[in-house]
């Protein structure tokens, strides 16, 4: 019964890496690992008794944190804060203005918004579009050791992998549209990414399709004619109804967020 | 100073902008359990088995309550109404929706009591379900309450709220135009920022102490003396302070169960809901099925106005007949009508329970009537600020209830409106006032009822 | 570990997985910052860290080994309360009360570094609070006027900017 | 892609006070010996700010300033019946209360004073905090020093009683809905403007402006009253925009469980809003003041419908008007759907409308469903 004070006892084992070294080691092939990132999502999983974590490790004070560059490559610590990324060039910057508020986003990181679990109610991961329209490459910890491959295939495996950090080739033009939350607290209902890189490559990404981000392939092969690139999109996604939105919403409202990026697109190139 | 009328801060300001403010959750008692419930899953169902032993022998669980632990399992909130009691506290043979309470758990921490909860050994046959309140009449749909479908204790026990003025069809006979709607408002959550709370301690002398967030403290405190058979002097409410109402912490949702959970366990019990609970256990607005038909001139008088109410109560009464007879009350709007047939029925379906909210039965009423005024402008094509002022109620007009108005401000409200937004308003609505109708104001249809406003 | 919370150092026994929140409301007694969802969604519970706002509830304390943190206990005193929190006194942007002290904390931070009464910024700062009482009217004013540095008299509150108040009607 | 403005009108009254049950409430006030009065209530302060004004009425009332008030309405063995903060009666209906128990209280004090002035009571007043004779301000003495008397020197001590209840349950006959007494206390009033902007590519509706106007009988203190309208209009533009429980209603499913999947309004909702208070007095209203708490959230979701017609010409009747409703409203409009059906001299919007039994009203309740 509470005492007064009232100490919540630790459940397992906790660890606090201080460098990325020792979070690939305490991460080690991952079984039976929880990682932290900010907290925004494991904390209120953990608040609501969902998880009980036997092991669990805070990233946190890792150093994971960082946004570097080299030339025209673009390399995001797995620990960067959203907020951190707000400054950016589109899609990525304003993509991130559009991630909660700005508490949240200052507690956010980039590595726990793009491994995030399905949101069930509401699509997660607002982060994943924008990166996979970049094409970014995860650099990621498991049982193989230390790996870099394409962010779309670490996405289908990143519950057994501690994502170190994100990178991508500064695109020449980016663009962003979702639809408008209603205030903060909400999460996006459906957003675009489209990237125009310095060879002349469109990509297009979305969120809130399905359970994580989506290339839109057939969108960017019928580019050249927004409107038709619009419908197209329908025939790369899996929509559905959750708390934000009807999958016949998103149905309507897909081809005009494609189209919106790919005028922004033209208007930026 | 005078006082009435002085801009003065709150009385507590201060002490809400320092964090002095003590609410139910802030109060700190030594040794306080923790409550958990358990809640249906299924929106429909009976329970065929309920064990709570494997939760009992828990290390750290002090006390698990069931509706056998109830002195007085029925809950009616408004039985001193005339409205009879129908809800179990905790669900006996049957859950009735999604998020009803079966059993609870007191343990020394809240994990506790959730893997407590989690322990209780419970099985359930579903039935169908009921949720669409323009089904509820059908001779297939499922039987989901014991008085049927829909309430039926009104007086006389009527099966629906009625009220009937002046000369229907003769108003319907004389129109130029009819026109119909209907007009579907949401369920909407009341979420105060403040969950439902409440913390009760055991005396020395033998009384509990209620730590409630309740809205009436007195109200809730016959609640909890009802349930538990007890006299007023048993029981000492503290609160006063509430985090946050809105209508939903009239409920007493909380304060009965917790107190069982004391006597029971003889210890000091919290029980604070979730977010979580908040949005998908508490009560609710109503959702609302209105249809209208009025009769109307060609100049834009409205003689007369059937209506079908249909109030989704979820799965019980709670406050529901009280609210659709406000609701009734008040279907004319703030408008004068003199020809009435309206017809209310308080639908139960297996959702959660609703119940009063900001505006109780006049917020949907208020929806439907002045949207549908809009469109009866349409319609004839005339200003909607005409519309509504031609009909505005008048002192000595008489309300749906019979009621002759005292005081009425629809005038100068929708000419003030219409001055703030710049609408331009023709000379004769412009000088109209609140005082009895004359004139050209004073149509055929209104003489009567001006004239012997005791038969109208 | 050690966090200083309103200056004083505090010894913590939770675990380090464990909400700030939790640490301040249950194991400490600081009650102030309150738990109106625990799932970051409402800013009841916010908080400053090292300056920074923060919602208490989402944030492990194993984070925060030698951190400051300032709750509304710290912010002002009744006997001497800090500029937003007259402002929130004098502009009436508290009502029930339960989300004021993490608005007010947000308004701080916001304060702090170098805000203005600049309405959109306001809502930028503060956006991610649910207030269910206020219409969040007269807490931008309140934040406002504590930008601009206004002095406010206690004993009285201000008008509403948009409100004009009729005779008698009939 | 276009957006499209439009402005719609509502307005509304809405009664206070709790019909059918009488309605109770009370209050009672002590003095102390130094004229300060604690005042004891059943009223809960929902954040509605009714321990401000019952405070404001008891000052008011005795004469004394504001802040010689205590109030407690902390507990049930200290504070007698109040009904509760609903019903917009913790104004009306329990500031009724406190006022009849102030008055009391104001009497008691000019008793004493009267023996300790020498001055028929009748022919003294309180202003201030002290009573003086009318007429003759210079004879006065401090209420603080006739409560010391009264405690000290006559052996009584000043208190007040106040309860407030209608007269009797009223009477609603079955058949016609008809009472035999107003079952409200008192009726407000308010009308409504609201302005709106609709993107007609993905149905967002952004409402702008509301302009409002209250009439409040008497505002007691006119920032709350502004409080409760700007907080209610917030609620209203929730009603009409953003929330429901169940965004598949009748469908239970994808209930939002969280701030960031159910859809209160933010602070980036918040349009322009601008108010206007009448001052109409209630007949029977502490000083005249109306309940307003309530029906502040009823005008707008009305007159936001009428202003999404008039800014795209459909109308929509189920709330919240959300992206989706708009769509399919748009939709239906350019398939030629949207237009009210007409037969005879009826105008019938709404086609999965069944007025079945409006029409017929004895027949059996028979719904059509879509």
């Amino acid at each position: 019964m509470t005492a007064i004070p009232d100490v919540k006892p630790a459940a397992g084992e906790v660890v606090i890496p201080t460098s990325a070294e020792e979070a690939v080691e305490a991460f080690g092939d991952g079984s039976g690992v929880t990682l932290v990132g900010g907290g925004t999502i494991v904390l209120a999983d953990m608040n609501y008794g969902r998880i009980a974590p036997s092991r669990v490790v805070l990233l946190g004070r890792a150093g994971l944190a960082g946004i570097a560059r080299d030339r025209s490559q673009v390399t995001i610590g797995a620990g960067t804060s959203v907020q951190d990324l707000v400054g950016l060039a589109a899609p990525l910057g304003p993509c991130a203005a559009n991630v909660a508020d700005i508490e949240i986003r200052l507690q956010g990181t980039v590595g726990g918004n793009l491994c995030a679990g399905a949101g069930g109610e509401v699509p997660r991961g607002d982060l994943q579009g924008a990166f996979l329209a970049l094409g970014a490459t995860a650099r990621s910890a498991g049982d193989d050791g230390i790996g870099t491959e394409p962010l779309e295939e670490f996405l289908t495996r990143r519950d057994e992998r501690l994502l170190l950090d994100v990178s991508f080739e500064e695109p020449a033009a980016g663009a962003f549209a979702s639809l408008s939350r209603p205030h903060t607290h909400d999460y996006t209902a459906l957003a675009v990414s489209g990237v125009r890189t310095p060879g002349g490559e469109l990509r297009l990404a979305a969120t809130g399709v399905g359970s994580w981000g989506q290339r839109l392939p057939s969108a960017e092969a019928a580019a050249a004619d927004p409107e038709q690139a619009g419908r197209a999109a329908l025939g790369d996604v899996d929509l559905r109804d959750d708390a934000l939105a009807s999958a016949w919403y998103r149905e309507h409202t897909l081809p005009i967020l494609v189209q919106r990026v790919l005028v922004r697109l033209e208007e930026a190139t | 100073m005078k006082a009435v009328g002085a801009r003065i801060p709150r009385y507590d300001g201060v002490a809400h902008v320092t964090g002095r403010t003590v609410y139910v959750d802030d109060v700190r008692i030594q040794g306080t359990l923790w409550a958990k419930a358990l809640r249906s899953p299924h929106h429909h169902a009976g329970i065929t088995k309920l064990d709570t032993r494997p939760a009992s022998e828990l290390k750290g669980v002090h006390a698990v309550i069931t509706h056998e632990d109830v002195p007085l399992n029925v809950y009616g909130h408004l039985s001193a109404l005339g409205i009879p009691a129908d809800e179990p506290l905790l669900a006996e043979d049957a859950v009735r929706y999604k998020g009803q309470p079966i059993a609870l758990v007191a343990a020394d921490d809240e994990e506790t009591a959730a893997r407590a909860v989690d322990a209780i050994e419970i099985e359930f046959e579903e039935r169908p379900a009921l949720l669409d309140v323009r089904k509820a009449f059908d001779p297939d749909a499922p039987r989901i309450h014991q008085w049927g479908n829909w309430y039926t204790h009104f007086e006389d026990e009527m099966d629906r709220r009625q009220i009937r003025k002046g000369d229907i069809d003769a108003a319907f006979a004389q129109a130029d135009t009819i026109v119909q709607g209907v007009y579907r408002p949401a369920a909407i959550e009341h979420a105060p920022l403040e969950t439902q709370v409440c913390q009760v301690v055991p005396e020395a002398n033998g009384r509990l102490t209620i730590y409630s967030c309740t809205q009436a403290l007195y109200f809730s405190m016959g609640v909890v003396a009802a349930h538990l058979g007890v006299p007023l002097n048993k029981l000492k409410f503290v609160g006063g302070t509430t985090g946050g109402g809105f209508g939903g912490k009239v409920d007493t949702a909380t304060e009965t169960m917790t107190s069982l959970l004391v006597l029971k366990s003889g210890k000091p019990v919290k029980w604070r809901w979730t977010r979580e609970e908040e949005f998908l256990c508490s009560s609710t607005r109503a959702p609302w099925h209105m249809e209208i038909a009025d009769a109307v001139t060609k100049d834009g008088w409205i003689l007369g106005r059937r209506m079908l109410t249909l109030h989704d109560s979820g799965a019980y009464a709670r406050f529901s007949p009280y609210g659709l007879t406000k609701h009734s009350f008040h279907h004319t709007g703030a408008y004068t009508i003199p020809n009435l047939a309206f017809d209310g029925y308080v639908v139960f379906t297996n959702r959660v329970p609703t119940t009063a909210m900001r505006g109780f039965g006049v917020t949907s009423v208020s929806f439907a009537v002045e949207t549908h005024m809009n469109r009866v402008a349409e319609v004839l094509g005339i200003d909607p600020f005409e519309a509504r002022l031609k009909n505005a109620n008048r002192i000595g007009d008489t309300s749906p209830n019979g009621v002759v108005y005292t005081d009425p401000s629809t005038v100068p409200t929708i000419q003030a409106i219409a001055t703030a937004i710049g609408h331009e308003l023709k000379s004769d609505y412009r000088a109209m006032t609140n005082e009895p109708r004359n004139g050209e104001w004073l149509p055929e249809h209104l003489v009567a009822q001006i004239a012997n406003p005791e038969e109208h | 570990m050690k966090i200083v919370v309103n200056g004083a150092v505090r010894e913590i026994g939770s675990s380090p997985t464990t909400s700030l929140l939790f640490v301040l409301r249950e194991e400490l007694g600081v009650t102030g910052p309150k738990a109106g969802c625990q799932q970051g969604g409402c800013g009841a519970c916010t908080v400053l860290v090292d300056g920074s706002p923060r919602r208490s509830c989402l944030l492990p304390v194993g984070y925060l080994d030698g951190a400051e943190i300032t709750t509304v206990e710290g912010l002002g005193t009744p006997m001497s309360l800090a500029p937003v929190q007259q402002a929130f006194v004098h502009h009436y942007a508290a009502q029930c009360g339960f989300c004021t002290s993490g608005f007010l904390l947000a308004a701080q931070a916001y304060l702090d570094r170098g805000g203005t009464d600049d309405r959109e910024a306001i809502i930028e700062a503060l956006g991610g609070h649910v207030c269910r009482c206020t219409g969040y009217v007269k807490i931008i004013e309140a934040v406002a006027a504590a930008a601009r540095g206004d002095t406010f008299d206690l004993t009285t509150t201000a008008p509403g900017k948009y409100t004009t108040v009729a005779g008698g009607a009939r | 892609m276009a957006k499209h403005r439009g402005s719609g009108t509502a307005a509304i009254e809405y009664p206070t006070g709790m019909n059918q049950n009488g309605d109770p409430s009370q209050a009672w006030i002590k003095v102390k010996p130094d004229g300060r009065v604690d005042v004891f209530s059943g009223t809960a302060d929902i954040g509605n700010g009714a321990k401000t004004i019952q405070s404001q009425i008891v000052a008011e009332a005795i004469g004394v300033p504001f802040d010689w008030i205590t109030f407690d309405n902390s507990n049930t063995d200290s504070s007698p019946v109040c009904t509760g903060t609903f019903a917009s009666r913790a104004t009306f209906v329990a500031g009724n209360a406190v006022l009849k128990a102030a008055k009391q209280v104001r009497e008691k004090i000019l008793d004493v004073a009267a023996k300790e002035m020498e001055i028929d009571a009748a022919d003294l007043e309180i202003v201030d905090g002290d009573v003086i004779a009318k007429g003759a301000p210079q004879k006065k003495m401090s209420v603080a020093d006739v409560a010391g008397a009264a405690t000290f020197g006559h052996g009584e001590l000043i208190t007040g009683t106040g309860a407030q209840l209608k007269p009797y349950v009223a009477i609603v006959d079955a058949g016609t809905g008809q009472v035999d007494l107003a079952p409200h206390s008192a009726i407000s009033y308010a009308a409504c403007a609201a302005e709106v902007e609709v993107d007609d590519e993905t149905g967002e509706v952004t409402v702008l402006r509301l302009v409002q106007c209250f009439d409040v009988g008497r505002a007691i203190n006119p920032t709350l009253v502004e409080g409760q309208i700007e907080g209610g209009a917030m609620m209203g533009l929730g009603l009409g925009v953003l929330e429901t429980c169940y965004p598949y209603y009748p469908d239970t499913e994808h209930r939002g469980r969280q701030f960031g999947a159910y859809l209160a309004p933010g602070m980036e909702n918040m349009p322009e809003i601008e108010t206007v208070l009448i001052e109409n007095p209630s007949t029977d209203g502490p000083y005249g003041a109306k309940g307003i708490g309530e029906m502040a959230n009823n005008p707008q979701p009305p007159a936001i419908a009428a202003a999404v017609h008039d800014a795209i010409g459909v109308w929509i009747t189920e709330l919240p008007i959300t992206p989706e409703r708009v769509l399919r409203a748009l939709e239906k409009r350019s398939a030629g759907r949207d237009q009210p059906t007409k037969h005879g001299k009826v105008v019938a919007f709404d086609e999965e409308l069944s007025l079945a039994r409006v029409a017929h009203p004895e027949a059996p309740v028979k719904l059509v469903v879509e």
